[in-house]
C-alpha cells in the first residue's frame, strides 16, 4: 500500500513563494498556506500586530502526497532552508481518494 | 525653538508618545494590521496626488530635475557611509552591515510627511517634486548594500525556488513606489480640477488619520523597542541617534549647493536622514535572509524614527533655515 | 467624445489603471482585504442612502414602478441569451455556461457608481430609484442560470452537510442587498434632513473612496487576468467584450420603450451590460460548485469589468443620449 | 416622547436595526473585524478628544470631581446589587453571577456614544468631563466582582503560565482606556487651536462612522443572540431588562444629589445602566475562565445592548430631565 | 487502549458551514476552522489578496475523535466532497483528557 | 534514534500567552501561533465574524521538539487546561534538520 506524508513547512511569509515554487517544480500537485499570527525561536519573540513591516512574519505550507514524491522534494527543501529560517515536519497521514495525489 | 514646541505639542506628536508609552507599559492595545496598512496607502496616496497637483502648476525646470538627481545619488553614497561606521564602531558582520546601511541610505515615508506637517506649521512652502524625490530614494540604498554585503565572497547559488526578477520586483514595485508615482503622475495628469472632487478626502482627513496612523506607528516602535532592545548594544544604538544627523548635515551641503529654498531643503534633509522599516525589511528578508531583522528592524523603527519624529524633525527645519541665512 | 475623454482621465479612472498595471507587472502591493471590504460597505451604504433620500423628494409613479420590473425581468432574460451564445460560441459545458450566464444577467455595483460619477460628470440628472433597480437585478439571473443548468439533469441528491434555505439566504441576504436595501429604506424614512449630520461621511468622502477602491479593484482584475487567462480560449474572452454590449443594446430599447431620461437610461443600460464579480460567484460555489471560478471569475472581473469601466460606460451615456434623440 | 422618536428614527439606530435583523435572518453578511475594531479606535479617539477640548475651556472644579468620584463609586457598588440579584432569582453559580455582575457595573462606550447623540439631539448640553466619568467607570466593577467569586473559596494556585500583573494590565491598559484617556489629554493639551486641523477627520465624520459602527453591532448583538439564547432563561433575561433600569434610577439619585444639570446627569445615568460588552469579556477569560461566555456575553450584547440603545436612552434623558424638574 | 484521529479537511470557504454540519450531525464533539491564505492544486494557484469575490479561499477544519466516531463520518465527508473540491487526511494523535471526545 | 514529537494546543486566544509562557519554561525551543476564525464545541458555535469581544476566539499553539522535552511540558499544560478550556495532541513526526530543536 501507497504511504502518504504530509509536508509542513514553516517558514517566514517573505520567502513562501521561494517554498511555493519547490514543491511545484518537485511535483507535488497541491499545497495550502496558512498565516501565522505569531511564534518564538531562538529566543526571540515576533507577532503580527507588533511588527509593521511584517518582516519577521510566518506561514505554514502544508502538503500531501505520496512517499516518493515528498521524499524528492526535502533536497531542494533543504537547499531553500539552508538560506531561510523556519523548519519542516513530516508526518504520517491516510488520505482520501488517493487518485488525487 | 518655537517650532520645536509647537511640533512636540502638535495631536499628531503626541498620538505618536501615546502609542509608544502604552507599548513600553505592555498594554495589548494594537491598531489591526489590515486597518493600518489600508491606512498608510491612503496617505501614500494622499501625498502623492497633493505632490503631482502642485509639480502640475510649474514646468519641470533643471532646478527640479537637479534635486531629483541629488536624492538618488544621496540614497547610493549614504549606505556606503554608514556601512563604514558600523563596521568600524560596532561588532556587526559584513551582512549585518551592510543590511542595517540599506536602512539608512532608504527613506521612512511616514517621517517625511510628519516632516511636511511640521515645515507647514512653520510658515515655510515645500515644492511637489520633493515626493518625488522620496519616492526615488527609496531603491539605490539596497544596490549599494547588496554590493557591500557580496564583496569579497564568493558568488554563491541562488536560494532554492528563488525566481529571477523576483528581488528587483519587490524593490522596485513594492506597495509605496507603486502609491506614490501612481499618486504623483496622478495628480499631475487630472490637476487641480481634475482632483476637486476628492479633496475633501485625500486633503480634508489627511491630518486626522495621521494621528490614527502615528498612534499605531507608536504602539509599533514601542513593542519592537520592548522586544528587541536586547539584541542591540550601546555602540549600535549610538549609530541609530548619530547616523541621522550625520546624513542631515550632509543633505543640508547639498541643498545649500542645490540653493533649495528652506522648505525643500528641510525635507530633503529629512528624507536623508530617515531610515526605512518597511520596504528595506521586506527587501533584505529575500536578498539578504542571513541578516537578522531584530538589529536592523529594532533600530530603524524602535530608535531613529521616534529621535527624527521628536527632535530630529526640528533640527532639520532649523539646519534649512541655516543653510539659507534664516536660522 | 468629451464625456468619454473626461471619464477615462478622471482620478477613478486613472486609479484603476494605475492598479491592473502594477498587477500585471507582477508588482506584490496589495489592499488588504478586510479594509478593501470595509470600503465596499461604505460605498453602498452611501448610494443606499442617497437614492433614499432621492425617492423621498418624490411619489413613487407607476413610471418608477415600471423601471423596477424592467429590471427584475432584464435581470430574469440576460442569461438564457448568455447561455445560448456560450453554448453556440464556446465549448463550455451545460454547468459551466449556465454559472458563467449567471454573471452577466446579474450587476455588478462598482461599474454601477463608476457609471453615476460618469453621468454626473456629463452633466445629466439620474434618479434614486436606479439603486433600487440595482438591488432588484442581483439575483434573478441567479434563479435562471440554476435552471438552465438543471434542465435535462436527473435530479441529484442534496450534497451532504447542505441545509434547506441556505442557497436562498445566500442569494437573496447577501452583503450588498441587505446594505443597499437597507441604507435606501433608511434614507427614505430619515430623508434629507434626517441624514444631514452624516452628510459629511457618506456624501463629502464619496469620490475620494471611490479612488481607493477602485485601485484595489484594478489590482483584483489584474491580478486575476494574469493568473487565469490560460483558462480562457479567444471565443471566451470575445463574449467577455461583446456580450456587454449586446445587453446594452436590449436595455437601450427597454428605456426607450419606457421613456426613461437619459441619465436614468444610461445606468439602466450600465446595469445590464455589467457582470456581477462578487455576490454570484459566491452563490455559484454553494449551487453549482462544479462549475470552475476559473473561468467565469476571470472573465467577469479579469475582462469585461476593465471594459466596462473605461470602455462601457462612455458608450452606454451615448446610447442614452442617443435613443433620447441627444446622440 | 418626540426625543424618543427622533432618537428611534435617527439614521444611527436605523443601521443598528438594520443589522440586527440582517443576523436574525441569518444573512451571512458581516462587517470585517479588523475594520470594525479600526472604527471603534476612531471613535474612541474622537470623542476622548472632543471631550479634553471642552475640559481645556473650563477649569477643573470640585462639583466636577465630585461627579468622577461618583462615577467610581457607582461601578465599585452596582455589581454588588447586580449579584444579589442573579443569585436571589436565577440559578447562576457564584462565578458566573460575579462574571455577569462585572459587566453591569462597568460600562459600554457604544451606548454612550449613542447617548450623546441623543442628548445633542434633544437640544441639552453636556460637560466634557463625562469622558473621563466614563473611562473611571470601566474598572472598578472588574474588582468587586473578582472578590465576590473568590469569597468563601479557598485560594487557588495561580493557572499555571500565569504572570504577575499580566490581569492588571488588562485591565487596566485596555485599548479602550488607554485610547480614551490619551486622547483626552491630547485634547486638554492641544485645545481647541491645536485640534483644529484635525476637526474635519474626528468631529466631521463622527456620526457617520457610528452608522457604520453601528450596523456591526447591530450583526453582532443579532447573531449573539441567535446562538446564545438557549443559555439564557427567562429569568437571566429579565435582569438584562430590569438591571439597566434599576441603575438608572441609582444614578438618577446621585445625578439629584450632585446637583448636574441635565445633559451631564443623562450621562452618568446612561453610563451606570449600560453594560459592558468588550473590555470585561477580555478580563473574565483572564481572571475566571471557567464563567460562561455565552451566558454574560449573550446577555450583554444580545439583550441590554439593543434595549438601552433603542428604549433606554429615551428613558434615561427623560429621568434626567425629571431630577431637573422639566421632566 | 482507544485510538484518537485528527481529521483535517481543507475546502472551500464557501462550502465549510456544509461540512462543519456533517461532523456536528455525525456526532464529532468538536472541530476548528482556520482560514488559508493561498494554495495551488490541479496547476491553479489561488490567493486571498489577489481575489475580491474570495471565492476560491480555503479553509482547514480539524477535528479530533476516537477512531470509531471519526471512521463513522467518513462516508458523509465523502459524500460532500464528491460535489466540493478539498482534501481529507487522517492522522494517528494522542490526546491528553480522552474522556472529552 | 530520537523521536519528535508535535504538539498542538488549541486555546482560548486571551489565554495564548499563558500557554506560551508555559511551552518556554518548559525548555521547548520554538512554537508558532495560528489564527482560527470558527470552531464548535460542548455544543456551542463560535465565529470570528459575531463576536465583537473576541473572547471567544481560539488560536492553535504548534511546538516541535524531541519526545523528552515535550513530555516535559505535559504538566505544566494540564496545570494550565484544568481552567481553560481547549484540548492537546501529541503526533510523532519526522524532523528535517534534527540539531536545531
Ligand atoms: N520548535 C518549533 N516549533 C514550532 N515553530 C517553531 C519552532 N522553532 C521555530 N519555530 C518558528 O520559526 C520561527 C523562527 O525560528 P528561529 O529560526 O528559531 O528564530 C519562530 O518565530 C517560530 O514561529
Ligand atoms: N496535495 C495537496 N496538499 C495540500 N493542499 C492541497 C493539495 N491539493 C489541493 N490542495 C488545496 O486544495 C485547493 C484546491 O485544489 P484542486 O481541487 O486540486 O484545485 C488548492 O488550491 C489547495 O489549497
Ligand atoms: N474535538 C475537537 N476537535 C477540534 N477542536 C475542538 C474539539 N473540541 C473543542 N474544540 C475547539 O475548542 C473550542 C472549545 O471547546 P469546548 O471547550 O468543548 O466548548 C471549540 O469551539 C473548538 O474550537
Ligand atoms: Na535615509
Ligand atoms: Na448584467
Ligand atoms: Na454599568
Amino acid at each position: 500500500m501507497t504511504k502518504y506524508l504530509q509536508i509542513e513547512l514553516i517558514i517566514e511569509r517573505m520567502a513562501h513563494k521561494r517554498a511555493c515554487r519547490v514543491l511545484e517544480s518537485a511535483g507535488m500537485t497541491g499545497y495550502t498556506v496558512f498565516p501565522a499570527m505569531a511564534g518564538y525561536g531562538g529566543s526571540k519573540r515576533w507577532s503580527r500586530d507588533t511588527d509593521i513591516s511584517a518582516s519577521a512574519d510566518m506561514v505554514s505550507i502544508v502538503s500531501i502526497g505520496d512517499e516518493d514524491k515528498v521524499r524528492n522534494t526535502m533536497d531542494e527543501i533543504a537547499s531553500l532552508l539552508g538560506a531561510h529560517i523556519g523548519i519542516v515536519t513530516l508526518t504520517e497521514v491516510e488520505v482520501m481518494r488517493p487518485g488525487r495525489f | 525653538m518655537d517650532v520645536a514646541i509647537s511640533t512636540l505639542l502638535s495631536p499628531i506628536i503626541l498620538f505618536f508618545a501615546l502609542g509608544m508609552f502604552a507599548a513600553l507599559l505592555r498594554s495589548q492595545m494594537s491598531v489591526p494590521e489590515a486597518f493600518a496598512k489600508g491606512l498608510a496607502i491612503y496617505l501614500m496616496m494622499a501625498i502623492g496626488l497633493k505632490g503631482g497637483v502642485e509639480m502640475s502648476k510649474n514646468p519641470l525646470t533643471l532646478d527640479i530635475m537637479l534635486v531629483l538627481l541629488a536624492g538618488i545619488v544621496l540614497s547610493f553614497l549614504i549606505p556606503a557611509l554608514a556601512y563604514l561606521l558600523l563596521r568600524l564602531t560596532t561588532k556587526l558582520d559584513q551582512t549585518n552591515a551592510a543590511a542595517t546601511a540599506a536602512h539608512y541610505g532608504s527613506i521612512s515615508i511616514v517621517t517625511f510627511v510628519a516632516a511636511t506637517e511640521a515645515v507647514r506649521l512653520s510658515g515655510l512652502d515645500s515644492g511637489g517634486h520633493l515626493v518625488a524625490v522620496a519616492a526615488l530614494m527609496e531603491t539605490p540604498a539596497i544596490i549599494t548594500a547588496l554590493y557591500l554585503a557580496s564583496r569579497g565572497q564568493k558568488r554563491s547559488e541562488p536560494v532554492a525556488g528563488s525566481e529571477q526578477g523576483e528581488l528587483v520586483r519587490e524593490v522596485f514595485l513594492n506597495a509605496s513606489i507603486v502609491v506614490l508615482v501612481g499618486a504623483l503622475a496622478i495628480g499631475w495628469i487630472a490637476g487641480e480640477e481634475g482632483t476637486a472632487s476628492i479633496q475633501p478626502f485625500f486633503v480634508g482627513l489627511f491630518q486626522g488619520v495621521l494621528c490614527l496612523f502615528l498612534l499605531d506607528m507608536g504602539l509599533s516602535a514601542g513593542r519592537g523597542l520592548r522586544q528587541g532592545w536586547r539584541q542591540l548594544t550601546a555602540a549600535i544604538v549610538g549609530f541609530g541617534l548619530y547616523m541621522p544627523l550625520i546624513s542631515a548635515v550632509i543633505a543640508a551641503g547639498t541643498a545649500y549647493i542645490l540653493g533649495m529654498p528652506p522648505g525643500d531643503a528641510a525635507l530633503l534633509i529629512t528624507l536623508t536622514a530617515s531610515a526605512s522599516y518597511i520596504a528595506v525589511p521586506a527587501a533584505m528578508r529575500l536578498a539578504l535572509p542571513e541578516a537578522k531583522p531584530s538589529i536592523y528592524l529594532t533600530l530603524s523603527l524602535g530608535v531613529t524614527f521616534p529621535f527624527n519624529v521628536t527632535i530630529g524633525i526640528p533640527i532639520y527645519i532649523y539646519l534649512a533655515l541655516l543653510i539659507n541665512g534664516q536660522g
